[in-house]
């Protein structure tokens, strides 16, 4: 088969391909040799661009795919993995509940509130594209040192953007995770996450199919903003980065608003035969993706696509990432009742192609065919690496005698609740609308936050989460402990965990250690949702988030998405009463190594995270999970970062905003001779632990059912009174640690940016 | 009993207020597009809260000019009640059916929490169901909170007993702490000059639910329902 | 031709985002500056071609929709 | 010293706020409007005297604190 002519040089100059071109385009000479090869020709500038952003590590997953594909994506409630827009998981009567996680971390720094701001827009398409409403987004962030000058500006905007765009467009943010470490100065983290819900029969997919109809273009025009997003987010900060700031995209929530509505009324109507989002690499990765699920080819008039700008070449138009576009194949004779939808939410529409059977993308203008490029090879032929990785040197486990001294444990704990990473993060939480919709059950604060399903008594719990001192530390494990914390946070509030999204946060793949920590990362996952019964139906992966050679900690972001349904109960984490008994469910041997108490209270970083052992993670949360929905528990919490003590001070704090506070009294171990430091059992973070407090009456019965479950269970102490109390170690007023918890971060925020 | 919910561009606490009055209705309201220039018979109308037209320029002022505004405005200057919550109070102030404006909250971040409001004025068909001085709880969500006037109207807002709630501590004292964006006279909502038509920032449907943590907002809102018949 | 109009807060309407600004740069260390008030830009595209109708036009927009007219002020100036 | 800093969205950054009122100009029948841009425009009441060092200290607010450089650029006006 001969390779088709050349197309014809379009009406504008356009710069002739050279080695320098290509090498700005971020291909590889062989990546290069490879497109001329797949040809049969040199493509021209806008077909370079293609290519370019095609094959980016952004849109192709070429450092991540093999490792990616050893994820366990599958389980009888799993309706669509990875691979479509979003994930979905069937929530029963019908429902489905759609689901994906997305980074925004580059344009984040370069421009903290659009940056974001646009983040959220672009995850929120993604689940709207298959024809589900928004009802819920998260965000998980990191940011540099708090020491660091820049770092207050960059949280200022970028809790401001994921704001600016949720609450406008009127989908609560019902939850989070806020961190810091000099790791991340220069590459904060935006991790934006949307949940949605679906009519299950009536869920849309991005395979153009049919023959001759309509290729249709609506929302807001096209503008030169954001060409070479994927690229930019596919290559390392150099310091120079500031000079890439023109492809920063303004985002405009009052239009996604009209397209989500405008597009939610039209799939209503059975119109819709493929639909995707426009997000990065435009309107490219949109048609080629389109035409490659449903082996099918796609030809544009890009005289037809509506720009907001003049002179636009095709090139800009295909490349650009302007925001809140959507593209889709109607079925034949449906495009009156789309005009007419459009029409009346104001949404700018246009058709701008047809479907076609020939494998190809082909690109006109001005009656010329100004690009021609098989479907196929630009997907699937796109490269795929297998870098060279290193697993990291095992670590020295902690020796007690390296460690300082302790100071007095109540201290230590008002340190702590107050600290950066431990503080309350209400100062972001009340800039976000988590509210509206009316379905907010748990408020940001707890272990997940809980929305109802719309008329309905079912409830979605969902939480983020990720611990990168483990990661660094032992990436297997710090992937795993990431996915077993997201389970134990849905477990505490009584849901049944059901699925996972992520967002693999890392350096530079090209680097062989960062790609060891992205291995063990993947692979420590994959062994946790297995053993869970948790598989990760989407996610993202962001490399290159470092700066002159200095990688992020390896940052996993795990979002779970849990189901609360029969009994309807849940727990929150608040103690209710005093003189309820509080007792500690897990197995305790105090490991210190790589906590947050070692960090931040003895200045180390070192050590081995606490060894986390799957099957009891399993049998200790099907066990609590069980006494929530028997109605036995009146609080619970996990135990995670900072420990036990730093557990029940926050269910101690969270009593506060309802009036009087509820304290706790504990009554820690008798010492024995080989028993562990104090400490090490207030502060050590051993895994698969929950405090639960409950009537005094109930407890033989929790006794009980924890002997027949073969889970660790132990009665530790009481509620009551207006301090958190250690038997003989001192004790601490709730009101003083309300002040340390609640004060760090607005304190912080208060100086001038 | 009959009511309409004017759904604009960008509104987005229509089906809010939608699901709380069907509660207290025993059926749903009438939703109203901004486009239609009649409204169906009402005995009660309400602006719902939300984003009209993004809030740019300022808020409210685009939906102010719908043609379904115009009909609104008529309707309650012939006294059919008009409950305007939020961006509904900001639309209203810019359509002239109430005095004063909502500026920027005072530090210039949105705004999202329960507040306290002490009830200033209970004889009016919406906040009879509250004793004058109770406090009550409920959510505001804003940016653009800040009520303004010119001190004359204040006055005047004061002297006809037009203020109808005030942010306050939970034990109904006026403190800047416990005024989430700086209004003036820590006002929170305000009536026209015959207490037809209020205006508020707080958010009645959100705490209309149990569930959701508390039920002052289904209290007022039952009651309105019930009065109009 | 081409309008920009000015539009700023009438003086005593307080200026919850000029307070911020001024007290902004005091912190950052720039001494000296007396009141900040903010105000909206905006530009507009217009195909009058005589400067009195474009201004009675724009007059219009001002008071109908650009500016709140209670609080606000507006000054119009034309480019060819 | 007065000073009056002009900022505006840099040449193709979208401008929404823009957009939305060159569509609500439309609907409220004033026609032949082309673009619309918003910008802002901030006073500031000076101490300064001399109007080179008025104009310096201006830049370095507006780099510092009021224009966002990455999408904005801006203009002053000194009035003494
Ligand atoms: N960026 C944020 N946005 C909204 N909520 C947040 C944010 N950061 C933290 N939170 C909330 O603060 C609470 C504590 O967060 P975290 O310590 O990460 O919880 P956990 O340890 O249970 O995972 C959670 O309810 C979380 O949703
Ligand atoms: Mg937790």
């Amino acid at each position: 088969m001969s390779a088709p002519a050349a197309p014809a040089a379009p009406a504008q100059a356009e710069p002739a391909i050279t080695a320098e071109l290509v090498a700005s385009h971020g291909l590889s000479d062989e990546e290069y040799a490879r497109i001329e090869a797949l040809l049969g020709r040199a493509p021209n500038f806008t077909e370079l661009g293609i290519f370019s952003v095609m094959w980016s590590e952004h849109c192709s997953y070429k450092s991540s795919r093999i490792w990616l594909k050893t994820l366990p994506t599958e389980a009888p409630w799993v309706i669509c993995g990875p691979g479509e827009n979003a994930g979905i998981i069937d929530i029963g009567d019908g429902q489905a509940a759609v689901f994906k996680m997305e980074s925004h971390n580059h344009p984040s720094y370069i421009e903290p509130y659009q940056g974001a701001a646009t983040g959220v827009g672009g995850i929120l398409r993604d689940i709207f594209t298959m024809g589900a409403r928004p009802i819920a987004n998260m965000n998980a962030l990191r940011f540099g040192s708090p020491d660091e000058a820049k770092t207050r500006h960059l949280i200022a905007g970028v809790v401001a953007g994921i704001g600016g765009y949720g609450n406008c467009i009127g989908v609560p943010t019902v939850g989070g995770a806020c961190e810091f470490h000099a790791a991340y100065d220069g590459n904060n983290l935006v991790n934006a996450m949307t949940v949605g819900v679906a009519d299950a029969g009536r869920i849309f997919y991005s395979a153009a199919a049919g023959v001759g109809h309509s290729v249709v273009y609506a929302g807001s025009g096209t503008g030169r903003d954001g060409i070479h997003g994927a690229t930019m987010a596919s290559a390392e900060f150099a310091s120079d980065s500031e000079a890439k700031r023109p492809t920063v995209q303004v985002g405009d929530p009052f239009t996604e608003k009209l397209v989500l509505e405008a597009c939610l009324e039209l799939m209503a109507t059975d119109a819709i035969e493929a639909i995707q989002d426009m997000g990065a690499a435009g309107l490219t990765c949109s048609s080629v993706e389109m035409a490659d699920k449903g082996g099918t080819g796609i030809e544009l008039d890009l005289d037809r696509v509506p720009v907001r700008e003049t002179d636009m070449t095709p090139y800009e138009i295909m490349l650009s990432e302007s925001q809140e576009r959507m593209l889709m194949v109607l079925k034949p004779g449906r495009e009156e009742v789309a005009q007419r939808i459009f029409d009346k939410w104001q949404v700018d529409s246009a058709i701008i192609g047809r479907v076609t059977d020939s494998g190809r993308l082909v690109l006109k203008a001005g009656n010329a065919v100004v690009g021609d490029l098989p479907i196929r090879p630009l997907v699937d032929e796109a490269p795929v690496y297998e870098r060279p990785y290193l697993e990291p040197a095992p670590r020295a486990p902690l020796a007690p005698a390296d460690l300082p001294a302790d100071p007095p444990p109540m201290q230590a704990l008002a340190r702590l609740v107050g600290s950066p990473d431990l503080c309350s993060k209400r100062w972001i939480w009340e800039q976000y609308d988590h509210m509206v919709m009316t379905d907010t059950v748990q408020r940001p604060g707890g272990d997940a936050a809980v929305v109802r399903v719309h008329g309905t008594d079912k409830r979605l719990a969902i939480t983020t989460d990720c611990t990168p001192r483990y990661c660094v530390a032992d990436p297997k494990l710090g992937g795993a402990q990431a996915v077993a914390e997201a389970w134990r946070n849905l477990s505490a509030v009584g849901a049944k965990p059901l699925a996972i999204t992520d967002c693999l946060n890392f350096g530079s793949p090209e680097h062989p250690e960062v790609m060891g920590q992205f291995v063990g990362c993947v692979l420590g996952m994959g062994e946790a949702c297995r053993a869970l019964d948790f598989p990760v139906i989407s996610g993202n992966v962001s490399f290159y988030n470092e700066t002159n050679g200095h990688p992020i900690l390896p940052t996993p972001t795990i979002g779970g998405v849990g189901l609360i349904a029969g009994s309807g109960r849940m727990a929150t984490l608040a103690f209710k009463a005093a003189d309820e008994t509080v007792l500690l469910i897990g197995a305790t041997e105090g490991h210190l190594g790589a906590s947050l108490y070692l960090r931040d209270i003895l200045g180390s970083e070192a050590g081995v995270p606490p060894p986390l052992d799957l099957a009891a993670e399993r049998r200790n949360g099907d066990f609590v999970r069980g006494l929530i929905e028997r109605g036995l528990v009146s609080a619970c919490h996990d135990v995670a970062d900072g420990g036990l003590l730093v557990a029940l001070a926050e269910m101690a704090l969270a009593t506060c905003p309802a009036g009087e506070p509820i304290g706790v009294r504990i009554a820690p171990p008798a010492p024995a001779d080989d028993a562990a430091p104090l400490a090490a059992w207030l502060f050590g973070e051993d895994q698969a632990r929950y405090v639960v407090s409950a009537p005094a009456a109930d407890v033989p019965t929790i006794m009980a059912a924890a002997r027949a479950a073969d889970v660790p269970a132990q009665a530790i102490g009481h509620t009551g009174g207006d301090a958190l109390t250690l038997d003989g170690r001192g004790a601490i007023s709730i009101t003083e640690l309300h002040r340390a918890h609640e004060g760090w971060l607005p304190d912080y925020m208060a100086a001038p940016i | 009993m009959k009511a309409a919910v004017v759904v604009f561009p960008g509104s987005n606490c229509d089906r809010d207020v939608r699901v709380a009055l069907e509660a207290s209705m025993g059926r749903p309201p009438a939703m109203v597009w901004h486009a239609e220039s009649t409204l169906p018979e009402s005995d009660l109308i309400v602006l719902p809260g939300g984003f009209s037209y993004g809030d740019y320029l300022r808020s409210g002022a685009m939906a102010a000019h719908a043609p379904a505004m115009r009909e609104v405005v008529a309707r309650a200057k012939a006294g059919v009640p008009v409950l305007a919550i939020c961006n509904g109070f900001q639309i209203a102030t810019e359509a002239g059916l109430l005095p004063g404006l909502l500026m920027s909250n005072a530090s210039l971040r949105f705004v999202c929490k329960d507040v306290h409001l002490r009830v200033e004025h209970s004889q009016s068909l919406f906040t009879d169901c509250f004793r004058a001085g109770q406090v009550v709880r409920m959510p505001v969500a804003h940016r653009d909170g800040n009520y303004f006037a010119e001190a004359e109207v204040l006055d005047a807002l004061e002297d006809e007993d037009r203020i109808a709630f005030r942010y306050c501590t939970p034990a109904g004292e006026l403190a800047d702490g416990a005024n989430p964006n700086g209004s003036i006279r820590s006002i929170a909502g305000i009536f026209n000059e015959t207490r037809t038509v209020l205006g508020m920032m707080p958010h009645p449907e959100r705490l209309a639910d149990a569930e959701l943590g508390g039920e002052d907002g289904k209290t007022m809102l039952d009651r309105i329902v019930a009065a109009l018949g | 031709m081409k309008a920009k109009v000015h539009i700023t807060l009438k003086p005593g309407v307080l200026d919850p985002q000029g307070k911020a600004i001024g007290r902004a740069l005091a912190s950052l260390g720039f001494s000296g500056v007396g009141e900040v008030r903010q105000g909206k830009l905006i530009e507009l595209d217009l195909q009058a071609d005589d400067a009195e109708s474009a201004r009675v036009e724009v007059r219009a927009m001002c008071d109908k929709l650009l500016a709140n007219t209670v609080i606000e002020t507006y000054t119009i100036d034309l480019e060819p």
